[in-house]
């Protein structure tokens, strides 16, 4: 079995297995889950590691045709976009499995639909096939569903399960007309994403329909993204998932969306997104400013961490609406770290949840003097999540910032504001009244967490987040040729309008030309572009010859 | 000798941040070994900034950090360490008020229980505040910047049971992050626009000319960092609070050293302030100078005796951003002063608090100077290194604070009158709540019972004490300035006076400034000797009448900060809120649901199950079809 | 004016009509079955009538058929009638109404 | 002799159906039941034996009346999977038929005649005989359990309007005949620019209603609540999937062989009765809280996606719908299988009483989850990939005919409504009750036999199989569609 | 002479017809049976003048002989007391009539365009011996189909009437 499908499929086989397995046998259960999810992470590891840098070149690929009359591939492969993303997919998984020690009822439904949802996701990722792109990532939903339903929290699970059911499944659908459309529109006959970009190098699709698959795709992977004004589902949803659901939809398949812009939208519908980008920036905003605002009035710590992580997706909104190297770079980097970030805090909200019943902020207090090690991992989440240096989150953020600013100037400041402000005054507020101050009689026996089985999956997590945080060239060294790659064809036709944005903010005054002739080949001369252009082709060339090889 | 000892500037930066590591990870309950450790780490630290200062190494070593080249300009973020005369002097500053401190808290946190979570607090920050010292770009210096702020929240709440302190951490980060907002956006638009974030290109750059607001905006905004760190106004209301910290994290946090990153970051970057045709320096002089004014004020009516000392930092905090406004005003100007107060005030300010430490120890957390009295004789160690400390930050001659005091006075005869005379009235109001301090706690007699009990503090506390007592006391011998000149303008600094010259150098520079500076600080000795040399109660309320009280409640800035949050951001958050439940939530997502299930509901009473009524809309259905196929 | 095609098609038009009025409008099944007679005795006339008109038998093989299943619609429907007056006493439609909505 | 071999297969079943009638003579009453059996052997047998038929190309036989091609072969294969199915479904319930079960059986077998011979319909009074013996032997089946008055109900409702749509029907077929002289399909579509048009068009529009009312489809939908809830379960699921898609076979052969251009042109009739049905059927669906009855909604709106298919008139569009079709038979295989087992009478039928299958069976609660699930049209299960193929269709369409992308909207969006519908089925099934009523105390497991089990992982594996690997039956739905030279 | 027996039966035809569904006096179903055989009867005989008179007989036969009979038979075991305290529902009777002459009007076209149909004049074809040939060979597969019709309907009929086992 090649190494991206021993990836995919240890968690699948793994359900089958516990399908298999009687009800009886409970304990094998959570050990099959374990040992599932672990191998897919020391596979994930191991391709992480192994990752050839500085190229866009699709690596491990795996290419069996699957059905010849419509050009649909079972094809995966990791590059710069997901590599990351895959690791920190079955990290979260496996960290997924870890905090659910706390499942006492029906243990077998409840691992197999959580190692559902981990094959699904998982191969959602490393799929490069539009069909089974969109095919994994809705095994998800099911599980999602009856996994709130279950095993789920609140007096209103039901009217949850049911909203996140319907608006997921709506979005998903819209981002499928619009696949499918694409499809129609590039003539290629093939849903390989390989073979369709190649063929959109050559034959782009006409800009009128771009105008109109774009936006498509936009509001449909944005309803996965929770984009705003279509995020309501993300905090009714997470505050009634089950903790391992919660950090498995919020850390990992939420990611769907943002993945699917960078790897299908951008990338073959140049023009389109040229045109919409600034819809998709302003509305970044909303998930920013406005959902940040909504966090700072929640009661209760879930729909704290629900609404936090809803306005966090406009920072890799943002990024990619930037459609600049350094912004999509940042957005990846975001969409990673996010996906850790968000896991911890509802792996910690979860753990809070069973502890104390209940995750009113009002009912809590002092529970650091009570709870160091969670409590004090807590903190950093929450600091990590204000976009503080040491964890991953900040150079995403960074780089984000950075590369939407000459684009977008105002609403990066705005985003600033939003990142800088909003989040930490939500952030600290939980801190504050959680763990800070009195702690309350009755709260007095709350246990830590007790033993390092306990504390691993929060450690592995905030782990994960402080040497991405530390180290981000592990990241960005990875995504930076493939990020080039999805922007390449955006590029063409964005530099005038660079140089636009950059007369319209520093004025046609000499000094500046002077000054700004200085940074080397910032407005791409020529030299830049085709020196792009030569490394794209060569690019293409290498993964012709790998095709050739599958063929 | 010199190109392999830049990458010691590696060993002043790591040890801190491997201690605070080594703690978190293995000694958050051993007391001992987190202290050992700690200590150890700072005191390295010192060693190697001690020769790293003796052998006068220059330049830059670098790690990147970040690196991504999109073919038309790259973002490179480094972690590079720059060692010229301003970061050398400055790490000397850091390391080795933080030592003392270090091992002062040995004595001060005896018997806490979470003397490992202090350490590591300690050891983070000092990590942060030396990166801030080394950093030779934006991004570093932004990076450090914010461990910085998160370390001083993590310290001011170190007793978070107590909801004063974890308000006040809350206050102080929240506080710090809105001038970071400003500062993170100035760095953004400097990158726009230069497409550099180094210091050194960046210089090069901005020298060569830019659009003529740029400069302004860009130096205003890089300025609003350092308002936040600097606790300048209108951002000053979360320094006093943060006196809920133990008492040595004030000292080093809240008096030598984080406040006064603001101010070396406005050193580091002056280039950015002092290109031509910017209207940033105007602004920075009157903030600076309007924070000493406000803050000296207060100061007058406070009676906590941290809280006076936090009011006299930001008093003094605004005398360095001053001088910073001032240098930047005409061309060819350098911030020294600044830089020069910034050094002297670190040590005495030091000393300062934690001889305020060894009282509030020897009181038993008694902070209320009204309640104190009569302790110059029980703790004499304690009373004579602060009447020392006190004086240098009178500026009295040949106190070190008199030396640097001058220095921006007499910037501020030659830049603009009108900031001077502000300037000697903060000296006068500064040596008056000084003195007050001194004679009601120190001084007077008794006023309550818990003066009774106080013993001198340990040797572990008392050494510190002793030792800074040194640097306070001497440092305007040294030739500091001339040090600082050398660094920016090459070749300058060198033809410094002996140590006799450095004593009397004010005086010939510039005598205006020089005298009227001692002579407010001499006025305000003997009108707090007048007023409180034999009080029990404090005379002024009754002197001053309705004015005095704007000054005791700190003219009401928390209060107003407060209503204007509930004002603004409150009810935005208040209306976000409503609108996601009633308008998204509610009438769109439900509202679309809703109608849907509505004309379901509607649309089957269709099926009453009745055969004729079903034969009926059989033939209806028929009728229609047939009619807009074909046709009536 | 001769008789043709036209005139009987008329006839079979609205004879078809009725037994459309008749379904809908009478409560008795076994009256309804009746209609339903006449519907399909309207489609009989109309084929027989194209027929003769068109030089075309096939018009007629198909009124065959036609018989011969109205006769077993009609044998089906009134055992059930019978099974359903067996069960409940009555041949009325609108005492069919116990599913709905 | 050559004309007998043509139809081998509807003789092999129409005397399959006599033998059981016949054998019920000497079989004691206790054995009844092995009849069941036999004729759901010889089914599968003749299903086997199916794919031994070769066609190189299109044959016709009886003079023209019967056309054996890929098209009528794909058809025929699947009403005999379905009528194997619902067999093995009427031996589950044999203890609940009153009035005969070999006859119960035989009945199905001669629908299963009728349809097949639908299928192959070249001829308008080959269809005319074809639907009325299914729609013969479906009064019959409805009304089976005549000791319940619903079925009753269910067999006169089912009747009158049934009649009332074959007499639009064979009107329209009179009308044809009047306006072109013939009833032959291969004669009508070279006639039909001759003689008068507009009655052409009226008779052909008859016809269309009359066969939408084997779709369940607006205009003739009504019927289709009513009768799921009546009818004994296994006769439901025969009419659900035999019955619509021999409505579907002669719609595809009527206005794509038998009228063409006429066919053609009507393309915004079966766009609009596709947006109506699928609107009707899902937005009436909603508030139901009886599984059949929601299966009686259900299935008219995906009477209204096969109508999306069809109104493409392209072979990606054909060719979707035949997946679909193959997907549906799964899935409600499934679904109707669970039912027959836990519901025995309409009224347990009720989706809260589902509360606990998955403690009582946790192979029924997947059976029937998974076919929800694929109703829902959610990957991996067979559901989606067909609603994928008609969506694709509807979008390929596009350019041509905008109002395409207005249809593959509406598509979309009774998608999304239907979800919550049938979700709430899997709430049932797996959620712990909340109300009083839906807590079961101590439930009782039901047992189930190995040939159910069979029955139920094969309607499950081929969810999955036609989910997971279309490619094989895409292939075959392709080749089918090739039939028609479109 | 034929035109005149094309009137007498056609007015026959639909006279008795509507007196079947909607007869304004009685509302009897033995009344509606009894006018359903006159329809039948004059309609057999619109055959005859269509020359059509092996379906003129096998009408007369099957319908009058053998349905009608049927349902007379069926009526005498209803009650028929009861039909008579039944309401008239106007609404259905105004409903049906409303859609029912629309339809009417909409087939209009049917007489109409009757003229495009009938090209030459009307011809004799009507002869039993060819419609017999035409049943046994071309039609034979329908032919035999609908015997299945017969077959299926009589088990049904006999199953569904029978009296249930107690």
């Amino acid at each position: 079995m090649d190494s991206l499908t021993f990836i995919i499929f240890c968690p699948l086989i793994g359900a089958v297995l516990i399908a298999l397995i009687p009800r009886s046998f409970e304990v094998l259960f959570r050990g099959i889950t374990l040992g599932a999810t672990g191998l897919s992470l020391a596979g994930a590891l191991w391709i992480f590691s192994e990752f050839e840098l500085g190229t866009a070149r699709i690596q491990y690929e795996e290419l069996v045709p699957w059905v010849y009359s419509l050009g649909i591939n079972y094809h995966l492969g990791v590059d710069g976009l997901n590599v990351g993303l895959l690791l920190m997919g079955a990290l979260v998984a496996f960290a997924a499995t870890c905090v659910s020690s706390e499942i006492r009822e029906r243990q077998k439904e409840f691992y197999l639909l959580l190692l559902l949802m981990t094959g699904g996701i998982l191969g959602a990722f490393a799929s490069l096939d539009l069909f089974f792109f969109y095919f994994f990532h809705e095994l998800a939903l099911v599980p999602t569903f009856i996994m709130i339903g279950v095993w789920g929290r609140g007096a209103n699970r039901r009217e949850a399960a049911f909203t996140i059911t319907l608006y997921l499944s709506l979005g998903a659908l819209i981002a499928l007309v619009g696949l499918v459309a694409l499809y129609l529109e590039t003539g290629a006959h093939t849903f390989d994403v390989v073979a369709m970009t190649r063929h959109v190098a050559a034959h782009p699709v006409s800009e009128s329909a771009q105008n109109i698959i774009f936006p498509l795709l936009m509001i449909g992977f944005g309803i996965l993204v929770s984009l705003w004004p279509f995020h309501t589902w993300a905090p009714l949803g997470y505050g009634a998932a089950p903790t391992a659901t919660a950090m498995l939809h919020a850390g990992v398949i939420k990611k769907f969306g943002l993945y699917g812009l960078l790897r299908i939208a951008v990338p073959l519908l140049p023009e389109g997104a040229q045109r919409w980008v600034g819809l998709l920036a302003v509305l970044c905003l909303g998930n920013l400013v406005y959902c940040g605002l909504v966090a700072m009035r929640q009661k209760n710590f879930g729909l704290l961490i629900a609404n936090s992580s809803v306005a966090h997706m406009g920072f890799a909104f943002l990024g990619i609406a930037s459609l600049s190297l350094i912004g999509v770079t940042g957005a990846v980097v975001v969409m990673i770290a996010h996906g850790l970030l968000a896991a911890l805090t509802f792996g910690l909200g979860g753990y809070l949840h069973q502890r104390l019943g209940t995750l009113e902020m009002a009912q809590m207090g002092g529970l650091l003097r009570r709870l160091p090690f969670v409590g004090g991992v807590l903190i950093m989440a929450m600091l990590a999540g204000c976009g503080l240096p040491g964890f991953a989150n900040f150079p995403g953020e960074i780089l984000v910032l950075f590369g939407a600013f000459i684009r977008h100037p105002v609403i990066v400041s705005l985003a600033a504001w939003a990142g800088l402000i909003i989040g930490a005054v939500y952030a600290l507020r939980a801190v504050r009244v959680m763990l800070h101050g009195e702690l309350p009689q009755r709260r007095h026996d709350t246990p830590d967490a007790a033993n390092a089985w306990r504390k691993l999956p929060y450690a592995l997590l905030l782990a994960a987040l402080v040497v991405f945080g530390c180290f981000p060239r592990l990241l960005t060294d990875r995504i930076v040729a493939s990020a080039q790659q999805a922007i390449a064809s955006v590029q063409g036709s964005s530099v005038a309008e660079i140089q636009h944005a950059d007369d319209r903010l520093f004025g046609g005054s000499e000094p500046t030309k002077a000054s700004i002739g200085q940074r080397g080949a910032f407005y791409a001369g020529q030299e830049g572009i085709a020196a792009g252009r030569s490394r794209r082709q060569s690019g293409c060339s290498i993964r012709l010859t790998g095709n050739a090889a599958h063929e | 000798m010199h190109a392999a000892s830049t990458h010691l500037a590696w060993l002043v930066l790591l040890p801190p941040l491997g201690a605070a590591a080594g703690i978190t990870l293995l000694a958050l309950n051993r007391p001992a070994v987190s202290a050992r450790l700690s200590i150890g780490a700072i005191l390295a630290a010192f060693g190697v900034s001690l020769v790293l200062f003796t052998q006068g190494v220059e330049g830059r070593t670098a790690w990147t950090w970040l690196s991504i080249d999109d073919g038309r300009g790259t973002f490179v973020a480094e972690l590079g360490l720059r060692l010229d005369h301003l970061s050398c002097l400055m790490l000397l500053v850091v390391t080795g008020v933080g030592s003392v401190i270090h091992i002062y808290s040995l004595g001060y946190m005896r018997g806490d229980r979470s003397v490992g979570r202090y350490f590591a607090g300690l050891s983070l920050f000092s990590f942060s505040m030396l990166g801030i010292v080394l950093a030779d770009n934006f991004l570093m210096l932004f990076i450090c910047w914010e461990l910085v702020g998160v370390s001083s929240y993590l310290l001011i709440g170190f007793w978070f049971e107590r909801p004063a302190a974890a308000d006040a951490s809350k206050k102080a980060f929240l506080t710090n992050r809105l001038g970071d907002f400003g500062f993170l956006l100035g760095i953004i638009l400097l990158w726009a626009a230069f497409g550099t974030l180094d210091f050194a290109e960046l210089e090069q750059r901005i020298g060569a000319g830019t659009t003529p607001w740029l400069p302004s905006l860009v130096g205003l905004l890089i300025f609003c960092g350092a308002v936040g760190k600097s606790a300048q106004f209108p951002l000053h209301v979360w320094l006093p609070d943060a006196m809920e910290g133990p008492t040595p994290v004030s000292a080093l946090i809240h008096a030598a050293t984080m406040v006064a990153a603001g101010v070396y970051m406005l050193c580091r970057v002056f280039f950015v302030f002092a290109a031509p045709g910017s209207a940033a320096p105007d602004v920075i002089a009157w903030v600076g100078g309007g924070t000493a004014l406000l803050a000296a004020l207060i100061a007058v009516q406070q009676n906590d005796i941290k809280r006076i000392l936090a009011y006299s930092t930001l008093s003094q905090l605004g005398y360095m951003v001053l001088a910073v406004g001032l240098a930047g005003m005409a061309a060819g100007a350098h911030p020294v002063p600044a830089m020069y107060h910034l050094t002297t005030h670190a040590c005495f300010k030091a000393l300062l608090f934690l001889g305020a430490g060894s009282v509030i120890c020897a009181l038993r957390h008694e902070q209320d100077i009204w309640r104190m009295g009569g302790l110059a004789r029980r703790m004499p160690i304690t009373f004579w290194t602060f009447l020392a400390a006190t004086l240098a930050l009178c500026g009295i001659p040949p106190f070190s604070g008199f030396f640097s005091k001058d220095a921006i006075l007499a910037l501020a005869w030659e830049r603009q009158p009108v900031l001077l005379g502000l300037a000697v009235a903060v000296a006068f109001l500064t040596s008056f709540y000084m003195f007050r301090l001194v004679w009601v706690a120190f001084l007077g007699p008794a006023k309550s019972q818990a003066p009774d009990h106080a013993r001198e503090s340990p040797a572990v506390m008392t050494l510190p004490l002793l030792v800074l007592t040194v640097p306070s006391v001497v440092a305007g011998f040294w030739g500091i300035d001339s040090y600082l000149i050398e660094h920016f303008r090459p070749g300058e600094g060198l033809s410094a006076p002996g140590w006799l010259g450095q004593l009397t150098a004010p005086f010939h520079h510039a005598p205006v400034a020089a005298f009227s500076g001692l002579i407010a600080a001499l006025l305000g000795i003997v009108f707090a000797w007048r007023l409180y040399s034999h009080r029990v109660q404090d005379p002024l309320p009754g002197l001053l009448d309705a004015a005095a009280r704007p000054l005791r409640d700190k003219f009401y800035f928390d209060e107003f900060y407060g209503r204007l949050i509930a004002w603004t951001q409150d009810t935005l958050a208040r209306g976000a809120d409503a609108v996601d439940r009633w308008v998204i939530g509610g009438a769109l997502v439900k509202g679309a649901s809703g109608s849907i299930e509505l004309c379901g509901r509607l649309l089957r009473l269709v099926q009453t199950g009745s055969l004729q009524t079903y034969a009926f809309l059989f033939v209806l259905g028929a009728v229609v079809a047939i009619v807009l196929m074909l046709g009536w | 004016m001769t008789v043709g095609l036209a005139h009987y098609l008329t006839v079979s038009v609205v004879l078809f009509c009725l037994g459309l009025l008749g379904v809908i409008a009478r409560r008795n099944v076994v009256i309804v079955y009746m209609a339903l007679e006449l519907m399909l005795n309207a489609t009989n006339l109309a084929l027989v009538a194209f027929s003769r008109f068109n030089h075309n038998l096939e018009g007629q093989v198909m009124v065959f058929f036609i018989i011969t299943v109205a006769a077993a619609e009609v044998a089906v429907g009134l055992a059930l009638i019978v099974a359903l007056y067996r069960k409940r006493q009555t041949a009325h439609v609108e005492d069919l109404a116990s599913m709905r909505l | 002799m050559s004309d007998l071999t043509a139809i081998g297969l509807e003789l092999a079943v129409m005397v399959t159906a006599l033998a059981v009638l016949l054998l019920d003579l000497w079989t004691p009453p206790e054995q009844k039941r092995q009849l069941g059996y036999v004729a759901a052997i010889a089914v599968g047998v003749i299903f086997v034996a199916s794919f031994a038929v070769l066609i190189p190309e299109p044959r016709m036989a009886f003079g023209g009346m019967y056309r054996l091609d890929e098209l009528s072969l794909y058809f025929k294969r699947f009403f005999l999977l379905t009528a194997l199915v619902v067999l093995l479904m009427s031996i589950e319930i044999a203890d609940r038929i009153e009035a005969g079960f070999p006859e119960y059986c035989a009945l199905h077998l001669f629908a299963l005649t009728g349809m097949m011979l639908a299928a192959s319909a070249y001829h308008f009074a080959m269809v005319f005989v074809a639907l009325e013996l299914i729609a013969v032997t479906f009064y019959i089946l409805t009304s089976y359990q005549r000791r319940r008055l619903a079925s009753l109900e269910a067999g006169v409702k089912y009747l009158v309007l049934s009649a009332v749509a074959s007499a639009f029907l064979v009107y329209g077929i009179a009308l044809v005949f009047g306006a072109s002289g013939t009833l032959d399909f291969a004669r009508l579509a070279d006639r039909s620019n001759t003689g008068s048009h507009r009655m052409l068009e009226l008779g052909l529009l008859l016809v269309f209603l009359g066969l939408t009312f084997k779709l369940a489809s607006v205009p003739f939908q009504f019927w289709a609540p009513d009768v799921y809830q009546g009818a004994p379960t296994p006769t439901v699921a025969f009419l659900a999937l035999g019955s619509k898609a021999a409505g579907v076979a002669l719609l595809i052969r009527v206005f794509h062989e038998a009228a063409p251009a006429i066919g053609r042109g009507w393309h915004g009739l079966f766009a609009g009765v596709s947006a109506a049905t699928m609107l009707y059927g899902v937005l009436c669906a909603i508030p139901q809280r009886n599984l059949k009855r929601l299966l009686g909604y259900s299935s008219i709106a995906n009477g209204g996606l096969v109508f999306m298919g069809l109104s493409t008139f392209s072979a990606p569009g054909l060719s979707a719908v035949l997946y679909f079709l193959a997907a549906y038979l799964f899935t409600l295989g499934a679904a109707f299988f669970v039912l027959c087992l836990v519901a025995p009478t309409a009224e347990d039928a009720d989706i809260p009483a589902l509360t606990g299958l998955h403690r009582r069976s946790p192979l029924l609660a997947a059976a029937l989850a998974l076919s929800m699930v694929s109703l829902a049209g959610i990957p991996p299960l067979a559901g989606f990939f067909g609603k994928f193929l008609l969506i694709k269709a509807a979008l390929e369409n596009g350019p041509s005919w905008p109002a395409m992308y207005a249809l593959a909207s509406v598509a979309l969006l009774t998608a999304v409504i239907s979800i919550s519908y049938y979700f709430g089925v899997i709430r049932a099934i797996y959620w712990p009750g909340e109300t009083e009523r839906e807590v079961v105390r101590d439930p009782e497991p039901i047992v189930l036999s190995g040939l159910t089990r069979a029955v139920l992982w094969f309607c499950i594996v081929g969810m999955l199989w036609l989910g997971i690997a279309p490619d094989k039956m895409l292939i075959l739905a392709e080749h089918a569609v090739r039939a028609l030279a479109l | 002479m034929q035109d005149i027996l094309f009137y007498v039966f056609a007015a026959l035809t639909l006279v008795c017809g509507f007196l079947v569904v909607a007869n304004p006096i009685s509302r009897s179903p033995v009344t509606s049976a009894l006018f359903l055989v006159l329809t039948i009867v004059s309609l057999s005989g619109l055959f005859v003048l269509l020359h059509a008179f092996f379906l003129a007989a096998v009408q007369i036969v099957v319908y009058a002989g053998a349905a009608l009979v049927l349902f007379l038979f069926v009526i005498m075991m209803l009650d028929l007391k009861a039909e008579e305290r039944r309401r008239i529902t106007r609404l259905g009777l105004i409903g049906g009539g409303l859609v029912a002459v629309a339809m009417a009007w909409l087939f209009r076209v049917v007489p109409r365009e009757a003229a495009l149909v009938a090209s030459g004049p009307a011809h004799v074809e009507g002869s039993t011996p060819a419609l017999g040939a035409l049943l046994f060979t071309q039609y034979l597969l329908p032919f035999e189909a609908i015997s299945l019709v017969l077959v299926a309907g009589m088990v049904g009929a006999i199953l569904l009437s029978r009296k249930e086992p107690s």
